[in-house]
């Protein structure tokens, strides 16, 4: 049996669009900083540093190198991963395997992006084959505008609905005090209004460009009960990946591939049988770049049927109050440092279970949250996360 | 933590200064390959990927979208580790060790010959205090080689000595890129590139990959006859700005060593090892690790390097392929060293071949002046 | 290289930023499978992907393992037409920076994904570019260059594709 | 927009001469903006003190690797110092701020207890050594980074 692993350690910066004030390995430290408090020990406790972020977007080789003392990872094992926008989450998974393997029971992983140091999209753009989509490149805007109209015109939904995920959002991130974007939107035609960045996608459609870190503290069975109070366990994590689409990078616009979601959740749901996921989980932190993409999440989760995924929004099933909150902590759309936020996604997750969430603490009693990570090619990383197993 | 971990079939593509002929995709394919036609696996068959690939090295964000299909990562488990790849291998040991993997197939692959080498090293830099300076990784090597001769009287013919061993033990390696027999005035002789280091002080240019396949214990054994197990394994960072660290010290590498020999039970490294392969990109490198990996001490590594030990035949014969200087990639050139060491425990190295070896030692290092280092240790009983 | 002083600021600290400008020049190599859709491309004006030995699923790009079904692809390779039908498409309002080009740059055509009469889908641009003309399922037909010393850039061998009446 | 591609001989492969080109700005934060101002400004070298272990950390760093703890305590230190190591760099690449041969140097300065990344001019290669005395050598116009200091000369 693999040993279980717990999250006792949660601390991120705020996020915002620049950071003068700090050097990118000061940042991180921020984050490290306040996991370390969080879990009430100091890096010598720690016994392993993993981190990810990627380099092309910071314009730094080897970033984990450049930080090894700032975020204590000096005299240390540990490595970076790279995977895209799952990277968090494919750190967190790496960390999360070596505790379970015995090989260490505290082990610090880090999530991180300082954005204001170059630019994101073209960093996006440097995704695609030089040799075959040179020129072709829309950064991941044009991508999950191709999937905006295809959901458009498949679906039944009105861009007022979309409109109205964003203002969910932005009502939630304006609850969070880290969330980076707090618009304090009105209305859905605020978002309406907004001038297009990629036809159908407007500006406020989209994520931003944030600076920020999280990091969380793992833990083994063993060590976890004796240092935290209220350790949240990973119950399981499911890791889906596939080859870049050939028609598009991130999205599959031909709507005839099978969904990397489908496939991880329908292995993961298996395993814990969970049955009706809006009942079974208590809540989701999902990992949605656009307010459409929120929508097609709802369903290729299966937290409904395809084409009903506007219909949870319209009936506020999915508000901080509602009878299954998706990202009370105003998810990706409001905050996007992307190395960082699929760690986002599962430390919001955790601090919900562990009734720590405060403004944005959902009505509904968190027992079992789910945290996704979506990057690359429609890549999917998901985590369940317990109170107690 | 339940079974051992087993490495069930290593594969190396012959290193060359320039494969122009094929994309990384095709390159990494052909190292795959091996490892499949050998196990008899299909890439079906495999529960998990992990792969190692720079972005700065292959010139794309999210380099590993590079090489999705040919792992056989389609609606699969993968994973990308941009460090040295023998840290895959230590990441694929994790995943299994977890009970939460199978099979796992693992890849490296890096074409310098396609990238600006000075310019990528110089992102690796501190950008506030060091990259304006215009550092790359082989001024900084001149630093720590400087730094060590000067605390250890450490001479530029020892590390000569190390250029001249490694590249005629390459010329009993087919997957050598330069095999040659050099004398110490060939070594002296040759272009400075930054001084101490001169040209045969130094890897050359390389292109390659290497694949692996990792097993649990009950799979390994019904897949292969020749299982070898990984006994330990660690990493270690140091820290990053050049001033706060003794460059003539490897504190990291003392650590990761450590790690690994406490893993595998290993107490006196000179006498429970039978054959060591070490990534050396700098010929002053091979005596540094030798002092790091305990070998010896602190200091006497230039004399460990001018005794016949190193030798193929000596004590503990270093880098019978050959090592790094002959010409690997970086990224590759650790993990290669693990699949040299499998070899040596499969007997199946050919002329390289360590006569019964039973324990063998891989070493990797990631970075400016071995800023990250990786150790594991390998048994065939 | 190092270009940008700090600015002073009237008020607050002063906080200094450092500004690389670098160019990373690469070499990409196509390897082989995507050099016979380069080839055929630049010779023949062919558009060309490689074929699944079984499930006989066409790639493009070419790929050496099938993704599906992960076997070797061997050496199939099948002619495309260079017809189809716009299934989807958008465009760029603003320009973004393209680090191969090194520039802002907006793609004045529409960048659309195209299913070719044979099923397979490409993605191209568009020569038309009132927004109001375009529609899903309209016809479109590759257009060449025409000068062969201009051709051998692979994919942009073909300018783009152009509506057709049928 | 024509780009560079170029057949290999005697195969269908192409190779495709290209670049990845983002512009990159990194922020000193506080800590490092100060130390690269008093060098701007005065012409001073700023190290930070770790209250812990009582190391001085040159130039200025915000986190003591051992201790973990930050830094705020400011420390002149002089601009004279000994060698530690040094390097000659032969080889003209992109990236460099100067001419070849470029002489690196790590610089224990009189009063820290790290050593300084920098450069070493006016000086001969020959008496080079490890352990010699150098002082900075501070740039007229300075810009408020790390090239403010044009070099470390040898101490007459």
């Amino acid at each position: 049996m693999p040993n279980k692993v717990a999250i006792i350690g949660i601390g991120q910066t705020y996020h915002t669009s620049r950071r003068d004030d700090v050097s990118q390995p000061e940042m991180v430290a921020e984050a490290v900083r306040a996991a370390l408090a969080d879990a009430q020990m100091s890096i010598k406790d720690i016994e392993a540093v993993f981190s990810g972020n990627m380099e092309t977007f910071e314009g730094i080789y080897l970033p984990d190198h450049g930080m090894a003392a700032e975020v204590g990872a000096f005299g240390k094992p540990g490595f970076k991963v790279n995977t895209g926008g799952t990277t968090g989450a494919s750190v967190i998974a790496e960390g999360f395997y070596m505790i379970s393997a015995g090989l260490y029971d505290l082990a610090l992983v880090i999530g991180f992006e300082k954005q204001d140091c170059g630019d994101t999209t073209a960093a996006i753009s440097a995704a695609a084959v030089p040799t075959w989509a040179k020129g072709a490149a829309t950064g991941a805007v044009g991508e999950f505008a191709k999937q905006a109209l295809a959901y458009l015109k498949t679906s039944g939904a009105k861009e007022e609905h979309a409109a109205m995920v964003r203002l969910k959002a932005d009502r939630n991130a304006c609850r969070n005090p880290y969330a980076h974007l707090k618009l304090g939107l009105k209305s859905i035609d605020e978002v309406l209004q907004s001038p297009y960045l990629v036809w159908p996608l407007r500006l406020l459609d989209f994520c931003p460009q944030s600076c920020g870190a999280c990091a969380l503290v793992l833990a083994s069975e063993k060590r976890a009960k004796k240092i935290h109070q209220k350790p949240v366990w990973i119950a399981d994590v499911e890791v889906v990946h596939q080859e870049p689409f050939r028609a598009g990078i991130f999205g599959d616009p031909t709507g005839k591939e099978t969904y990397t979601q489908h496939v991880a959740c329908e292995r993961l749901y298996k395993r814990n049988g969970i049955t009706n996921p809006r009942k079974d989980i208590d809540m989701a932190e999902i990992y949605e770049p656009s307010n459409w993409e929120e929508l097609n999440l709802y369903e290729h989760l299966h937290f409904c049927d395809k084409n009903e995924g506007w219909k949870l929004i319209e009936k506020g099933i999915t508000d901080m109050e509602g009878e299954f909150p998706v990202n009370p902590s105003g998810g990706v759309i409001a905050t996007n440092p992307i190395g960082a936020t699929p760690v986002i996604r599962v430390a919001e997750a955790a601090l919900q279970i562990r009734g720590d969430a405060g403004e944005h603490q959902t009505t509904r009693d968190v027992k079992t949250a789910m945290a996704t990570a979506l990057g690359g090619p429609n890549w999917t990383v998901l985590f369940l996360l317990k109170r107690s197993m | 933590m339940a079974e051992r971990v087993a490495i069930i079939s290593v594969a190396q593509t012959k290193y060359h200064p320039n494969r122009a002929d094929v994309n990384e995709e095709e390159l990494a394919y052909e190292a795959i390959k091996q490892v499949l036609e050998e196990t008899g696996l299909t890439l079906s068959d495999m529960d998990s990927a992990v792969t190692c690939s720079q972005d700065f090295w292959d010139g794309r964000t999210i380099s590993s979208m590079n090489i999705q299909h040919v792992v056989g990562a389609h609606l699969g488990h993968e994973d990308n580790i941009s460090e040295d790849g023998i840290n895959a291998v230590y990441a694929a040991m994790g995943q299994i060790l977890s009970g939460h993997q199978g099979i796992v197939l693992v890849e490296a692959h890096t074409k310098e010959s396609q990238g600006d080498k000075s310019l990528i090293e110089n992102a690796a830099f501190d950008a506030i205090l060091m990259r304006q300076l215009g550092l790359d990784f082989t001024s900084a090597a001149a630093l720590q080689a400087r730094r060590y001769m000067y605390k250890y009287g450490i001479s530029i013919e020892q590390f000569a000595k190390v250029a001249i061993r490694n590249r005629a033990n390459a010329k009993n390696n087919p997957f050598a890129q330069e095999p040659m027999d050099i004398s110490v005035d060939d070594v002296l002789g040759s272009k400075m590139l930054v001084s101490p280091i001169r040209l045969l002080d130094t890897k050359p240019i390389s292109d390659g990959a290497c694949a692996m396949i990792l097993a649990p214990e009950g799979k390994a054994k019904k897949l292969t006859k020749k299982p070898v197990w990984i006994l330990g394994a660690s990493n270690c960072y140091e820290t990053h700005y050049l001033g706060d660290r003794d460059l003539a010290d490897c504190d990291a590498l003392v650590k990761a060593a450590q790690k690994a020999y406490s893993m595998a039970g290993i107490t006196n490294p000179l006498r429970q090892i039978d054959v060591a392969e070490i990534s050396t990109e700098y010929s002053y490198q091979e005596p540094l690790w030798l002092e790091g990996l305990g070998f010896c001490d602190q200091g006497e590594g230039g004399k460990l390097v001018d005794s016949r030990a190193t030798k193929m035949g000596g004590k503990l014969p270093v880098n019978p392929s050959g090592g790094v200087l002959p010409g690997n990639p970086n990224g590759v050139a650790g993990m290669a060293r693990v699949a040299e060491a499998v070899l040596q425990l499969r007997g199946e190295a050919g002329d390289r071949q360590v006569k019964g070896a039973k324990v063998a030692l891989a070493h990797g290092y990631t970075g400016i002046c071995g800023q990250h280092q990786a150790v594991m240790i390998l048994g065939n009983m | 290289m190092v270009k940008e002083s700090p600015k002073k600021k009237a008020e607050g600290p002063e906080y200094i930023r450092i500004k690389f400008d670098a160019h990373r020049p690469y070499n990409w190599s196509t390897g082989k499978y995507l050099g016979k859709v380069y080839a055929e491309a630049k010779e023949n004006k062919k558009l060309m992907g490689n074929r699944c030995p079984q499930c006989k699923e066409i790639w493009l790009p070419p790929t050496p393992v099938c993704p599906k079904c992960k076997v070797d692809m061997g050496w199939d390779w099948v002619e495309l037409p260079q017809t189809g039908a716009l299934y989807q498409y958008t465009y760029l309002v603003y320009p973004l920076w393209d680090p191969h080009y090194g520039e802002k740059w907006a793609n004045p055509y529409p960048s659309a994904i195209i299913l070719l009469d044979n099923g397979v889908f490409y993605r191209h641009w568009l020569e038309e570019k009132d927004k109001e003309k375009l529609k899903a399922g309209m016809r479109v037909q590759a257009v060449w260059k025409e000068d062969y010393e201009e051709r051998g850039q692979g994919v942009q061998d073909i300018l783009y594709f152009r509506t057709i009446e049928e | 927009m024509q780009t560079v591609t170029e057949k290999l001989e005697g195969m269908d492969v192409w190779i495709y001469h290209g670049q990845i080109y983002i512009p990159n700005t990194y922020s000193a934060g506080a800590v490092g903006s100060r130390f690269l101002i008093e060098l701007r400004d005065k012409k001073r070298i700023m190290g930070t003190r770790c209250p812990a272990c009582n190391r001085v950390y040159v130039p200025a760093r915000s986190i003591c690797k051992d201790c973990f703890g930050q830094l705020d305590e400011w420390v002149e230190v002089s601009s004279k110092g000994t060698v530690l190591t040094y390097a000659i760099d032969h080889e003209a690449k992109p990236i460099q701020p100067m001419a070849i041969p470029i002489v690196y140097g790590i610089i224990q300065l009189d009063g820290a207890d790290t050593g300084f990344v920098h450069m070493l001019g006016e000086v001969d290669p020959e008496q080079l050594r490890v352990g010699m005395r150098v002082q900075a050598v501070f740039k007229k116009e300075r810009e408020g980074n790390i090239l403010d200091i044009k070099y470390f000369k040898p101490l007459a």
